[in-house]
């Protein structure tokens, strides 16, 4: 059974219409979820939550109609908000029982949990200091934990990499992807960075203007193309000139070289032609499609 | 037969939690217990615990002198130098301060932070969320003007004066404390939950209470002693939250009056019972009006 | 446009015993320069320092050899984009942008906010208040906001924290066009890949010192110049392998299905030796990848060096 | 001053139901003077002891509080002052035309209604409505120099203004003599003491000094607080 589920899902507003006809189903696992800035992505997980009323249309959480059994689902679901959430002047232990308690734990559970689960984000001795100290990295595992100490069956995270520098951000995907493979909690999170997404995702799903633009696994996204990047320490340009005599067409991208992969013939021909050249191959791979194609824009490394 | 194994790696991974959801009621229950001990700074830093602590010591202070003077002098008056019901109004400024510190730390400190998105995330309703805050809130204010109330019986107990006729006193006091309580936490709350920031919050509240304090005393003052009219005088004050409720304990609990004037007859009564009620009925109203609009993300 | 330039001249900033910025020299010209580091690396407290929001604790700031700190004249050259949200809510955009302008002591800031307005595509929700916009509109406007004056130099905080991919695109458009145009343009951000696209010259900092200078992909070379661990799949991986062992680049050659990893000392002489030895060998090479190419290992490579 | 600093703090303090609430308490002060004329009738020791209690001691200083610390405080909070500090202006001119708002907000809503009050209830006799006016018009102004200084300075300054206006001016000052002297309202209360022609009102301070004091506080709150602007840091998050 889908843990998710919506059917013709709309949602208005005065001035927009924020979901148009929304039909999704989310799988266990972790799931994307991906769309401009306004294009619906925090309304439908208000929906979801049974905090704001669908203009029409229905959906469902666990089976679970989101108008009648809001407080049931919200027993079940896990959420983080994209902004700040966090009293400055409590330390998370202590913030992160309280809402254990507020989802329904009690005491005992609370505190055990709460103990348990800022083990499993990454929150040590520090969990004792008030929260107002600490750094960005840190206040998300918070905000993380706080979403996860009541064992709920799916956790909503709203833009968790959001103002992580690459450190925290490698630190938090990897968080993502164990919340699902360790903990078995399915995940939706929203991401702007695409190519994070393609990395912690198992499928994908792309909201634009309010209307589902494609949902499908991430493989099928990011299904390998009949392309080959190739970079080279130096000297790309005698390179690329090689294999263009060999009767390849090159395309040259920043530092890489594109060229079509018709037959495995081009491996060679492309080792020969470095070994050749006595450059360095810095890499050599099969290229991939992105999910940023889809918008019809190359993205570049932006999202890599 | 294998050997017994004499060492073990216990899996310290992530563990699935299949013990109780205690749902909505025992939730709303919770954060009515953490919000009242919040208001005395329990569970909370030690700077936080400083003023409520205070406030409840200063509170409790001429209670204790009051109980000292009755066990000295109960032989000559043969009662409490001050009634129990006219004790909150004596103290008004201490609780317009716990008030003026409190209701904002309740709630503006949520808004402030944002943390509100994460309680209506969970099983709770909003109007589970007013509920244990305003409860809280009221106990708190309860508490505080049940302290010294309970310092002065017990001196008066010591002192011998008649048991029967000070329980039955005591009594109504604490209804009438309840009735104080709950107003003014409401007042308190509705101010607090307008504004994320604490100092705003704390001037606004001081401000609303004291001013229309001193003005309607002021008022009643000038109109019952210059001008003669002590009608009049009772009916301005329902329009002060303090002089309100003391008129309601007046008539209703037949309390002695701390008000430059008490309700005008029963018809007076009656209607300083209805304020009463309505004060309170609006601010439950309001602050559920308030919490249906805060937004979520 | 004639050419601004800001100077940073030995310039700390601590706060209590914490410093923030340690001993830092750049000189930021025309151009789109990118400020580079990990959260709390300084990048703010610099930022704040250019912007005369912030006196350094020691050494100095300038444009054009004019000190920055306590002097408001410098803002009719710089015009500042913050990392703070905050604008004023109650304003429409346009009513916030011309208020801007009208600040500025502009001779006519209806027309400059009009342009201003333009040049960020922002006309179509100028009559909406600024309370009620998207981040990405915000930031537009905050832009909108810094160019009114037209300012030589633009000096922007995190730009593009929470914009969606296609705000992003917007906004470096933008920024490329005033890079071109040859304002002094400055950027700061924590990720890599943004700057990469963006910038010609980058500064890095890490834990407040200033850990890299110059033109970008003279300094990715660098950072990538070193050790590397590599992951190879071919079609003779265990004849790849011993080939690779025979010869002295490879501290760790590792085969465990059919994946090769290799760890190599000499980074140069690897790469370059891979091809040559897979042909002399008759190895058909299919992957050939770079693992540990991730940020973390470039700033920590940094901070070490 | 500055047009469009004044303009944007106007419109910041007063925009939308703030204007309404602050006006209401004034019309309260009104509604109660008119109905005290209408009780009491013709009365001068009511009117200055009202006028003493009710607007010199608790409107006119929490007005000055809300208002003073309300057209920069929130701006120096969430970073919003950053728009008017990287323009070409001075930081004083900055200060000055927030004070400028500030003292018109306050001597609009809590000033002006106490001088109307001062006439509903004595008329213009013995110039008592003058005096109080007076004194509401100059503390407004210092009250608002004072507090917006204050916020300046420090990110609580509504809570030590109340504790200024509150404990110091009102409490310490009804029971320690000396604190008398540094107080606003004993300040101002010297002027209405010398304007009026009757003896209704009686200030511990004399003339002079309070002359002299309350230009030295305004001036001087005005110019540090400018002072204080130019070296307002504002950090990153950092």
């Amino acid at each position: 059974m889908p843990v998710i589920q919506t059917e013709e899902l709309t949602k208005r507003f005065p001035a927009t219409t924020a979901l148009d006809r929304l039909s999704i189903e989310v799988e266990p696992g972790v799931v994307g979820l991906v769309g401009a800035n306004g294009a619906g992505k925090s309304t439908l997980i208000k929906i979801l939550l049974g905090l704001s009323p669908a203009t029409s249309g229905r959906a469902s959480v666990f089976g679970l109609d989101v108008t009648e059994d809001g407080p049931q689902i919200r027993e079940r679901v896990g959420y983080m908000p994209e902004h700040d959430c966090l009293p400055g002047d409590v330390s998370a232990t202590e913030f992160v029982v309280h809402m254990a308690r507020m989802s329904g734990l009690p005491p005992d559970a609370a505190r055990e949990r709460t103990a348990d689960i800022l083990r499993h984000v990454g929150l040590y001795e520090e969990r004792y200091r008030p929260i107002g100290g600490y750094s960005t990295g840190m206040k998300q595992r918070v905000k993380l934990a706080q979403a996860l100490v009541h064992d709920p069956e799916i956790v909503m995270l709203d833009e968790p990499t959001n103002g992580l520098d690459p450190v925290g951000r490698d630190d938090m995907l990897l968080l993502i992807r164990r919340i699902w493979a360790e903990f078995g909690i399915t995940v939706l999170v929203t991401s702007h960075l695409l190519g994070e997404l393609e990395r912690i995702s198992d499928h994908v799903v792309v909201i634009d203007g309010g209307t589902l633009l494609r949902s499908s696994s991430t493989s099928e996204f990011t299904r390998t193309s009949q392309t080959l990047l190739i970079e080279v320490s130096a000297e790309a340009d005698a390179v690329a000139a090689t294999l263009t005599s060999a009767g390849l067409t090159v395309k040259r991208d920043g530092a890489q070289l594109v060229l079509p992969l018709d037959d495995d013939e081009v491996y060679d021909l492309v080792r020969d032609a470095v070994a050749a050249e006595g450059v360095g191959l810095i890499r050599l791979e099969q290229g991939r499609h992105h999910i940023s194609e889809i918008f019809g824009e190359d993205q570049g490394g932006v999202g890599r | 037969m294998t050997e017994q194994p004499s060492g073990v790696i216990h899996d310290i991974g992530y563990r699935k939690y299949d013990g109780p959801r205690l749902g909505r009621a025992r939730v709303t229950r919770a954060l009515y217990a953490h919000s009242l001990r919040g208001a005395y700074g329990l569970g909370r830093s030690a700077r936080a615990k400083v003023l409520p602590m205070l406030l409840l010591g200063v509170m409790a202070l001429p209670a204790f002198i009051i109980a000292v003077i009755t066990n000295v002098t109960s032989d000559i008056t043969g009662g409490l130098p001050l009634p129990y019901s006219r004790y909150v109004m004596v103290t008004m400024p201490i609780l317009a301060i716990f008030l003026a510190a409190q209701a904002p730390a309740s709630l503006s400190r949520d808004l402030r932070f944002k943390t509100v998105p994460l309680y209506f995330s969970r099983p709770m309703e909003r109007s589970d969320y007013v509920l244990a805050k305003y409860g809280a809130l009221a106990t708190a204010v309860f508490l505080l003007l049940t302290l010294p109330l309970l310092i002065m019986y017990v001196g008066a107990l010591l002192a011998e004066l008649p048991a029967g006729e000070q329980t039955g006193d005591l009594l109504l006091a604490l209804l009438g404390a309840a009735v104080f309580a709950v107003v003014f936490a409401g007042i308190g709350l509705v101010i607090a939950s307008l504004t994320p920031r604490r100092g705003f919050g704390v001037a606004a509240i001081i401000t609303v209470l004291a001013l229309s304090f001193a003005a309607v005393s002021a008022l009643q003052g000038i109109i019952r002693y210059e001008v003669g009219d002590a009608d009049l005088a009772g009916w301005l004050g329902l329009l002060s939250p303090a002089t309100l409720v003391d008129g309601f304990q007046t008539w209703v609990l037949d309390a002695s009056s701390s008000s430059v004037a008490p309700p005008p007859g029963a018809a007076g009564g009656v209607v300083y019972v209805l304020v009463t009620f309505a004060v309170i009925g609006a601010c439950w109203a309001l602050l559920n009006l308030r919490y249906r609009k805060v937004a979520v993300s | 446009m004639s050419p601004s330039v800001l100077s940073v001249d030995t310039v700390s900033r601590w706060y209590g015993n914490v410093v923030a910025v340690n001993d830092v020299t750049m000189t930021i010209g025309p151009g789109i320069t990118g400020l580079l580091g990990p959260n709390g690396a300084g990048k703010s407290t610099l930022i704040g320092m250019l912007a005369g929001f912030l006196a350094p604790s020691a050494g100095s700031v300038t444009l054009d050899g004019v000190t920055v700190w306590k002097n408001p004249d410098v803002y009719r050259t710089i015009g500042l984009v913050p990392e703070r949200e905050a604008a004023y809510d109650f304003l429409t955009g346009w009513q916030f942008v011309l208020a801007n302008a009208e600040l500025h002591g502009l001779s006519d800031p209806g027309a400059a906010a009009k342009r201003a307005l333009a040049t960020v595509e922002m006309e179509f929700a100028q009559g909406r208040k600024v309370g009620e916009y998207s981040k990405g509109m915000r930031q537009r406007v905050k832009m909108a906001s810094a160019l009114v004056h037209d300012p030589a130099v633009l000096l922007l905080d995190e730009p593009f924290n929470g914009m969606d991919p296609r705000q992003r695109l917007h906004l470096m458009d933008l920024l490329r066009q005033m890079g071109a145009d040859g304002r002094t343009v400055l950027f700061s951000s924590h990720i890599l890949e943004e700057v990469e696209q963006l910038a010609q010259q980058i500064e890095v900092m890490v834990a407040g010192r200033h850990a890299a200078s110059g033109d970008f992909r003279e300094i990715r070379r660098l950072m990538t110049d070193r050790p590397h661990q590599y992951v190879i799949r071919s079609s003779d991986d265990r004849g790849l392998a011993s080939a690779l062992i025979a010869d002295g680049s490879t501290a760790g050659v590792q085969l465990d299905d059919s994946v090769l990893s290799v760890e190599a000392v000499s980074f140069l002489r690897f790469t370059e030796l891979l091809p040559r030895v897979a042909r002399d060998a008759g190895i058909r090479l299919y992957e050939v990848s770079p693992t540990d190419e991730s940020l973390e290992s470039v700033f920590s490579y940094l901070v070490k060096s | 001053m500055n047009g469009t600093v004044v303009r944007l703090t106007y419109r910041a303090l007063l925009g939308g139901r703030r204007a309404w609430l602050l006006l209401l308490m004034s019309v309260v002060l009104l509604a109660m003077a008119v109905l005290l004329r209408l009780t009491v009738g013709v009365d001068h020791q009511v009117t200055a002891d009202f006028l003493g209690a009710v607007s010199v001691a608790a409107l006119v200083p929490l007005f000055g509080l809300i208002v003073g610390t309300g057209v920069i405080g929130p701006e120096i909070d969430d970073g919003s002052i950053v728009y008017l500090l990287s323009k070409p202006i001075s930081r004083p001119r900055i200060i000055l035309s927030k004070l400028a708002v500030a003292a018109t907000g306050t001597v609009l809503f809590a000033a002006v209604p106490t001088f109307v009050a001062g006439l509903v209830m004595s008329g213009t006799a013995d110039r008592i409505a003058l005096g109080f006016g007076v004194a509401a018009l100059v503390a407004s102004v210092a009250y608002s120099a004072i507090f917006l200084l204050l916020s300046v300075v420090t990110r609580h300054a509504v809570v030590y203004g109340l504790a200024y206006a509150l404990i110091w001016e009102g409490l310490l000052g009804s029971f320690v003599p000396g604190a008398r002297t540094l107080s606003v309202q004993q300040w101002s209360l010297s002027l209405t003491e010398a304007i009026t022609t009757r003896d209704l009102v009686s200030s511990d301070v004399r003339l002079a000094v309070a002359g002299v004091l309350l230009a030295v506080v305004i001036v001087g709150a005005t110019w540090y607080a400018g002072q204080r602007l130019r070296v307002l840091s504002l950090a990153g998050e950092e």
